[in-house]
């Protein structure tokens, strides 16, 4: 309905190929950013940026990785929680280790670490498929939280057993430690969120995510034709692990600030990631975007409905939730596999064809 | 005889009797993956579920009592009577059944043709929803659940060890009972799906959907059948572990003890199974006792997985899964 | 006409036919007990569109998996451009210059037909991750200058109008000329065609055979192909192997093959014995 | 009329105004064609560089000047660079269309003893190759596909693109040359011949000079204020006057942008991504299109479907009037704005128009509401009326004065004059100048002081002073009681019922009139499935009696019209048939512009006629046709004729007394 397509044509491939070939998508996505970047910082408040805009960032980045494992190149993977945790540690030991440096490469850092290990576990994918591999998985999940709960080197043999963010400044202004401000932590993580979004956007639409793609939808195929499965394999257990490596990161040190491994990288926190691309969509960044705003407010609006509201103890509302999320899953692998991307190109489509029907 | 080996002794007894119970688990597993190529997630809620569910009727809770509370204003929380755990067990085992026909119907029916991962992240979906309805129903809080097993140390195989090594192993009753009836439902479970029609229906199923449709296998029959099995074991399951530590959330993790079992023995292989289980069960004891102290302890944890790791990347199809022949 | 296998020769059609580019000897080839080759010898010249025949499960298929190193023969070897081939990993014989289609389609149902002949063009691009990850310099150099390279195929086998659309949108026909494009794009020294005209009704085999020869006309590519229609088979090709049984039966031009006893016998179903 | 000999600053050739606009604006884009997946660009200096490039090329072949060179294919830059590299040579471009069988080529090629070819690919290659023996002139040929072509014979054969190489090999030494002959030009020099396909008899080569072609185009395009900022997309055939003064006189006059679609089957698709601003289009093409957009709305959800009705019906009300800058009423205008965003806009949008400045149609009647249909949206549909013979425009509509029932006034430079006969006669500087090698015919149409007969019939209005046509002068004829006889007057009134493809009126000399109707197979088949009426065939489907019932339906509405108009009641239709084939330029019926062949027509069904008249209720006839793939066959019918009512003549004649 909105679509104004005639005379929008393309002159070289570069258009063609960019990520947004229509000018009012393009436009639209160009709003997002200024208000992202411009308007939000203005408006934000603690109760927010806690409740949901700092939990939906970083989330965010995580679901992108798994997308890239998942959704793309199709190795569905159990240990997200562990390889966050490894994002925390790794995060935390720099911060201690290295207190001058500043915080950002820490972060990056971290995902780099993340990445190696990442990769480490992705070597079974070799040799096992399917859930085969998505089990195998879980050894990393429990083998990393066993880890950093025993070896007290990763804690600093700190008595509590937990990690604690210092506090580091970015141009001056603390992003991590007891005293931040809503605005920076919040443009802090959205930064990351960005440039993670792009480079994963460039990613898939180039060779590297068509070699991903063909070993997703027919591995052997794939193979027949040219692509080196292992390489494809290990790589994208390492971009997936340089992502959720920096969402562990910036979860443990800018968003909670300090950590006990058990309770916040368990293996809910792999089902909750996974859960977040299989709502928001399998093999799409923006379905990565949406799964993680919807897990991330659907607890606040029940909070809202049923506890404000309602007035019901907080242990029912919880348990509702419990049911809506399993129940959610059910219906989209059910109706919409493809997520709540799915169900937006639709609509997009619509809007393109309006007034016809099809 | 050195003492080490003597305790060594010990840890790999009660080794093999977890064993056995983790072959139950993933007995379950196994039977419904064999007859609908269905990784069965949430059977380790289904045993939390199931569990809670008998500690309910036994003690005549009522269903959703808080919630029927919280929306009314109510106050009400038990019927006030109590059923005898045999006849209890029994609606227990009916409620299963129900809750297979449900599946069956509402979430595997549409699922049908779908790739095995698929299927397996709709049983992670099913586990969350299922233990959200068991905290509505019955409430989250730690139960205690007694169907009159034995518990306590045995005496007898103390003073028995205690003459050969005069060192008295520990052994409870809980466990050995719990093998029992595991071994014997494991037996039985094996005679029941070679010998029995229904058995030999499950099978041809699993081999050959469309063979089984010719010979006149109901699928739908078949699946509700199995689902409702996995159910019982999930059943006893549920009440070995509840009985030993309550009937609380940390039971259905069980199922997560039971994946590398099944990596172990093989997705579709009874005896894999079974071997894997006991081959898990003392590993792990004998890991603990011997390497866990010198890295703090709680290896149980991850040893079975990274175990069944290693075993995978040589072998993927696990020791009794049909070897995988890849065809283009 | 006996000819040496580095002679060449020019077909009553005006298309050179070169020496031998690849070479099978007495290729064996177990599954357990079972024997789906026994003991094979045939070659290809550069520039003959080669054909493969026989009855189902008479190995043909088995064949091309052995020359597209899915599987490894027992015996035998495969020769490449004279050279013995080592044993190597599928991709790597892709890498050679090796292309295929599939019997039941094997492609990337999740992507756009232009992804897909695209991914036929994944060895002719080798900019690193880095590079692709912030999609400047090379990494969007190749792509244009690769993408440009689809489109031609694209254009060549008349497909501009799907270019966008999911693949699993597509009817079987379709696909199979996407499927061809995907092989194509990659500029294959040798290609191999898996039943190209598999349920096929009578003009998408008219169209396949043309796109066929077109393709041998215009690219002079060397085409190995396997069908079990025998008519499609002799109108098509220059040379051909008749297998049954894992056996070789027959080899020779289609007028050879056409009064060739065994041959006549297989198709006629003589029992065998 | 004014005579400017020398033109406008000297500019008195095509590859004059190339060189101007490769020196204006040499990185404008001057044409596009979607390849390979997106819209490949060429720069004005681009242009002139490529073209250069192909005159060399000619030159090193021995082109001559005078010589005359075919160009046969569908539309694209590099044919229209063939034309005007072949003017530059001096030599006459003479562009055929593509879609003509061998046997009609080789009569043109022969006529205009054309010494070299270009042809497109290797379709049009083998036509040539067929008829080649048959052509004493004919030397060499130039080809732009190669796909296919290796194999072939290259004796006299070359590729496009080699024969540019071997042009930009000899620069240095032939550019000279092409200077000398370019400068060589003058307003007089033939600018391009082409064959009008004619309505009769074998098709004449109208030979146009610069002086015709750019006068022409710099008039129209200062009527309509046309800049170097238009965007057109050439889809029609470049062998008809109108695709040559649109996609060279008036873009290099201007300065504007050529779009080439991919394919013919993809022009759709390609037109609503270009989205042209300056847009000409025959009716039936606006006719198909809207039947399509009726055809998609009807899937629509209830509730779409009313709200789309809803707002046409207000752009109906006042969409024309806000068009032509009449006031209307703010609430009307809120409505009609809303409407802009929830129906028309997007309408345009998925139709390609929404960048739509000007659009022109002509060659025919157009159908009122199929007209307003378009300008109701908003869409600056306009009508022309021109012909070969005048570089097309002899008089068109101004912004504002916009009729479906008129042609608009005189092009500036035309003037125009009503012989006593009714026909229609204009002088301009873009009259032909001559029918090559047919003296006598162009005396018949062209007198000394330049008069033109155009062959329809019309009126100027009073008042308006906008020109309206009748009909074709020589169809206009008196029936046996001496009433006048129009059919093209009653056959656009048939037509304009989408049901309605093509009609064929007869009555000439006779005491009544009767019809061949033609149904369009997309309407009819489409309202066919609604009501589940099953049909196996275009024959099967047009002799359907509920079919039958509705085309009667419509003849009868049509009757009543032609009835208010005393001096047209007597065209009335008594009887009709429809038949059992589509009219088809492959079997002569239409010309290649799809005008009916009334005479062929009436020759060939000549069984038919008569059974109008003789009052039998059926017939049984047989009919050859020729398949897509040239074969012929037989197809054979039996039609039942129908009687319709019709208003009774003589009591309007009384009351008009």
């Amino acid at each position: 309905m909105f679509y104004r397509e005639a005379g929008d044509f393309k002159t070289s491939y570069t258009d063609d190929n960019q990520t947004f070939p229509i000018k009012f998508d393009r436009y639209r996505y160009y709003v997002v950013l200024a208000v992202a970047f411009g308007i939000i910082p203005f408006l934000i408040n603690d109760y927010w940026a806690n409740a949901f805009l700092l939990p939906f960032l970083i989330y965010s980045i995580a679901a992108i990785g798994l997308n890239i494992l998942t959704g793309y190149c199709g190795q569905v993977s159990l240990g997200t929680g562990g390889f966050m945790a490894v994002g925390a540690y790794a995060c935390y030991k720099l911060m201690t280790a290295f207190p001058d440096v500043n915080i950002f490469f820490h972060v990056i850092a971290a995902g780099g670490v993340t990445a190696i290990v990442c990769t480490a576990f992705g070597l079974p994918s070799l040799r096992i498929k399917g859930f085969y591999l998505a089990v195998a998985t879980l050894a990393a999940q429990f083998f990393l939280v066993w880890l950093f709960n025993k070896v007290s080197w990763f804690y600093n043999y700190s008595a509590s057993g937990q990690i604690n963010a210092p506090e580091r400044t970015v141009f001056g202004v603390p992003v991590t430690g007891a005293n931040t401000e809503a605005w920076a932590t919040y443009l802090f993580c959205l930064v990351f969120l960005a440039i993670s979004a792009i480079i994963a956007r460039n990613l898939t639409r180039g060779m590297q995510g068509r070699k991903w793609m063909a070993i997703r939808d027919m591995d052997i195929a794939a193979e027949i034709i040219g692509v080196n499965p292992m390489r494809a394999k290990l790589s994208a257990f390492a971009v997936s692990g340089f992502f959720i490596g920096i969402s562990g990161a910036l979860f443990f040190a800018v968003y909670l600030g300090a950590v006990e491994v058990g309770e916040v990288f368990g293996i809910q926190k792999s089902f909750l990631v996974l859960f977040m691309i299989i709502i928001g969509g399998l093999g799409s960044i923006f379905g990565s975007f949406a799964g993680a705003a919807f897990l991330v407010l659907l607890p606040v609006a029940l909070k809202l409905v049923g506890v404000d509201l309602l007035g019901w103890p907080t242990d029912i509302v919880a348990h509702i939730q419990l049911i809506i999320v399993g129940a959610l899953i059910i219906i989209f692998l059910i109706a919409e596999p493809h997520g709540i991307a799915q169900l937006w190109r639709v609509a997009k489509e619509k809007l393109r064809l309006w007034p016809f029907p099809h | 005889m050195p003492e080490q080996l003597v305790f060594a002794m010990e840890v790999f007894l009660n080794g093999l009797m977890a064993g056995v119970l983790y072959a139950l688990v993933a007995l379950g597993f196994v039977l419904i993956f064999k007859a609908s190529g269905i990784f069965n997630y949430a059977q380790g809620v289904m045993a939390l579920f199931s569990a809670m569910t008998l500690v309910g009727i036994m003690k005549g809770q009522v269903p959703f009592a808080h919630v029927i509370n919280a929306i009314f204003g109510t106050d009400v929380h038990y019927f006030g009577w109590t059923v005898p755990a045999l006849l209890a067990i029994i609606l227990t085992v009916a409620v299963m059944v129900l809750f297979a026909w449900a599946v069956q119907k509402y979430i595997f029916r549409h699922l049908v043709g779908q790739e095995p991962i698929i299927l397996f992240m709709a049983t992670i979906g099913l586990a969350y929803f299922l233990e959200g309805v068991g905290d509505l129903m019955w409430n989250s809080e730690i139960k205690k659940l007694d169907v009159g097993l034995p518990q306590g140390i045995n005496e007898a195989i103390d003073n028995y060890t205690f003459n050969i090594f005069d060192y008295g192993f520990f052994i409870d009753n809980l466990d050995i009972v719990a093998t029992l009836i595991a071994a014997l439902l494991v037996g039985g479970l094996v005679i029941f799906s070679q010998y029995s029609k229904e058995g030999r229906a499950m099978r041809a199923v699993a081999d050959d959907h469309q063979a089984a449709l010719s010979v006149g296998v109901s699928l739908n029959f078949i699946w509700i059948m199995v689902w409702s099995v996995a159910g019982f074991v999930a059943l006893v399951a549920g009440i070995m572990w509840g009985t030993k530590s309550g009937v609380q959330f940390s039971l259905s993790l069980i199922a997560l003890k039971a994946l590398p079992v099944l990596m172990l023995g093989g997705f579709t292989s009874i005896p894999g199974a079974i071997v894997g289980g006991l081959i898990i069960g003392v590993g792990e004891k004998l890991f603990e006792f011997a390497i866990g102290p010198m890295v703090g302890g709680a290896t149980e944890n991850w040893f079975a997985y990274v175990l069944a790791l290693i075993f995978l990347v040589f072998r993927p199809q696990g020791l009794f899964g049909e070897k995988i022949i890849e065809r283009v | 006409m006996m000819l040496d296998s580095t002679d060449s020769y020019v077909t009553e059609d005006g298309r050179t036919i070169g020496g031998v580019v690849m070479e099978m000897k007495n290729i064996t080839l177990r599954f357990g007990g079972v024997v789906a080759i026994k003991d094979i010898s045939f070659d290809i010249r550069e520039g003959e569109i080669r054909a493969i025949i026989g009855p189902n499960g008479a190995g043909k298929s088995s064949m091309l998996n052995v020359i597209s190193g899915f599987y490894v023969p027992q015996d035998g070897e495969v020769l490449f451009h004279g050279k013995p081939r080592p044993h190597m990993k599928p991709y790597e014989v892709a890498q050679q210059g090796i292309a295929r289609t599939f019997q039941n389609i094997a492609l990337f149902e999740g992507m756009t037909v232009l992804d897909n002949v695209m991914t036929g063009r994944l060895n002719k691009m080798n900019s690193g991750l880095l590079a692709q990850a912030i999609w400047r310099g090379k990494a969007e150099q190749e792509e244009i200058e690769n993408r440009e390279k689809a489109e031609k195929i694209i254009d060549f086998l008349e497909i501009q109008h799907i270019r966008k659309t999911p693949v699993a949108r597509l009817p079987y026909g379709l696909k199979k000329r996407v499927e061809l494009a995907r092989a194509l794009v990659s500029e294959p020294s040798i290609l191999l065609l898996d039943e190209p005209m598999a349920g096929m009704n009578v003009e998408e085999k008219e169209d396949m055979s043309r796109f066929i020869l077109d393709v041998n006309d215009e690219f002079g590519t060397t085409i190995a192909l396997i069908e079990h229609d025998m008519g499609v088979v002799m109108d098509l090709s220059d040379r051909v192997v008749v297998m049954d049984y894992g056996k070789k039966i027959g080899d020779g031009t289609p007028s050879d093959i056409r009064n060739n006893q065994a041959v006549i016998d297989a198709y006629l179903g003589v029992a065998h014995d | 009329m004014t005579q400017t000999s020398e033109g406008v600053n000297g500019l008195t050739s095509v590859p004059a105004l190339l060189q101007r606009n490769a020196a204006e604006f040499g990185d404008k884009a001057a044409y596009r064609e979607k390849e390979l997946g997106i819209w490949q660009n060429w720069t004005w200096s681009e242009a002139a560089d490529e073209i250069d490039a192909l005159a060399l090329g000619l030159l090193t072949l021995g082109v001559a000047e005078g010589d005359f060179i075919a160009i046969i294919g569908r539309n694209r830059p590099y044919l229209y660079w063939a034309m005007v590299a072949v003017q530059s040579v001096g030599a006459v471009p003479v562009p055929l269309y593509s879609d003509a069988s061998a046997d009609e080529m080789a009569y043109v090629l022969d006529h205009c003893g054309a010494r070299f070819v270009i042809a497109a690919d290797q379709e049009q290659v083998d036509k040539v190759t067929d008829v080649q023996g048959g052509l004493s002139q004919f030397e060499q040929m130039i080809y732009l596909d190669p796909r296919g072509l290796r194999k072939y014979d290259h004796a006299n054969l070359h590729q496009f693109s080699k024969v540019q190489d071997a042009g930009r090999a000899a620069l240095s030494e032939l550019m000279p040359e092409l200077n000398r002959r370019r400068e060589a030009l003058n307003y007089d020099s033939t600018c391009v011949m082409l064959y009008t396909s004619g309505t009769t008899g074998k098709p004449k080569g109208v030979v146009l000079s610069n002086r015709n072609i750019i006068e022409t185009s710099r008039h129209s395009s200062e009527f309509d204020s046309l800049s170097a900022g238009e965007d057109i997309l050439a889809y029609l055939p470049m062998a008809w006057v109108g695709d040559f003064i649109f996609s060279l006189g008036q873009a290099y006059w201007t300065g504007f942008c050529v779009n080439c679609p991919e394919s013919v089957d993809t022009m759709m698709t390609d037109l609503r991504e270009i989205g042209p601003t300056y847009y000409f289009a025959p009716p039936r093409v606006f006719e198909t299109q809207l039947t399509t957009v009726m055809i998609r709305m009807e899937d629509a959800s209830p509730m779409k479907k009313r709200m789309f009705d809803y707002f046409m019906a207000h752009a109906k009300k006042v969409g024309p009037a806000i068009l032509d800058g009449e006031t209307v009423s703010g609430l009307d205008k809120l409505k009609y704005k809303l409407g802009d965003l929830l129906v028309y806009g997007p309408l345009k949008n998925t139709l390609g128009f929404s960048r739509v400045r000007i659009g022109y149609t002509a060659g025919e009647a157009i159908g009122p509401e199929i007209f307003d249909f378009y300008r109701s949206l908003g869409i600056n549909l306009k009508q022309l009326y021109g012909q070969t013979e005048a570089s097309v425009f002899i008089t068109q509509q101004p912004d504002g004065q916009v009729r479906s029932d008129t042609v608009g006034v005189p092009s500036p430079g035309v003037e125009l004059k009503i012989a006593e006969n009714g026909e229609v006669f204009y002088r301009s500087e873009g009259t032909f100048v001559e029918y090559y090698k047919n003296a006598e015919s162009t005396a018949d149409t062209k007198d000394p002081e330049g008069w033109v007969a155009t062959g329809d019939a019309g009126f100027i209005e009073e008042g308006t002073g906008h020109l309206r046509i009748i009909d074709r002068a020589k169809d206009v004829a008196n029936m046996s009681d001496g009433a006048l006889f129009a059919p093209k007057y009653v056959e656009n009134k048939l037509k304009f019922y989408p049901n309605i493809l093509e009609a064929v009126v007869f009555g000439a000399g006779k005491d009544r009139c009767t019809a061949f109707i033609n149904i369009d197979l997309t309407a009819v088949g489409n309202w066919a499935e609604r009501n589940n009426i099953a049909y196996a065939s275009y024959q099967e489907l047009a002799g359907h009696p509920r079919v039958l019932e509705t085309i009667q339906e419509h003849v009868e509405t049509v009757n009543k019209s032609v009835a208010e108009d005393p001096m047209l009641s007597g065209c009335q239709i008594h009887r009709f048939l429809v038949l059992h084939k589509q009219l088809d330029a492959d079997d002569g019926e239409l010309t290649r512009t799809q005008k009916v062949r009334r005479k062929i027509i009436g020759e060939k069904f000549e069984d038919l006629v008569n059974a109008l008249y003789n009052g039998s209720p059926e017939i049984y006839t047989e009919t050859e046709v020729t398949y897509e793939d040239g074969r012929k066959g037989e197809i054979s019918a039996t039609l039942e004729i129908r009687d319709a009512a019709v208003v009774p003549v003589t009591a309007s004649k009384i009351a008009a007394e």
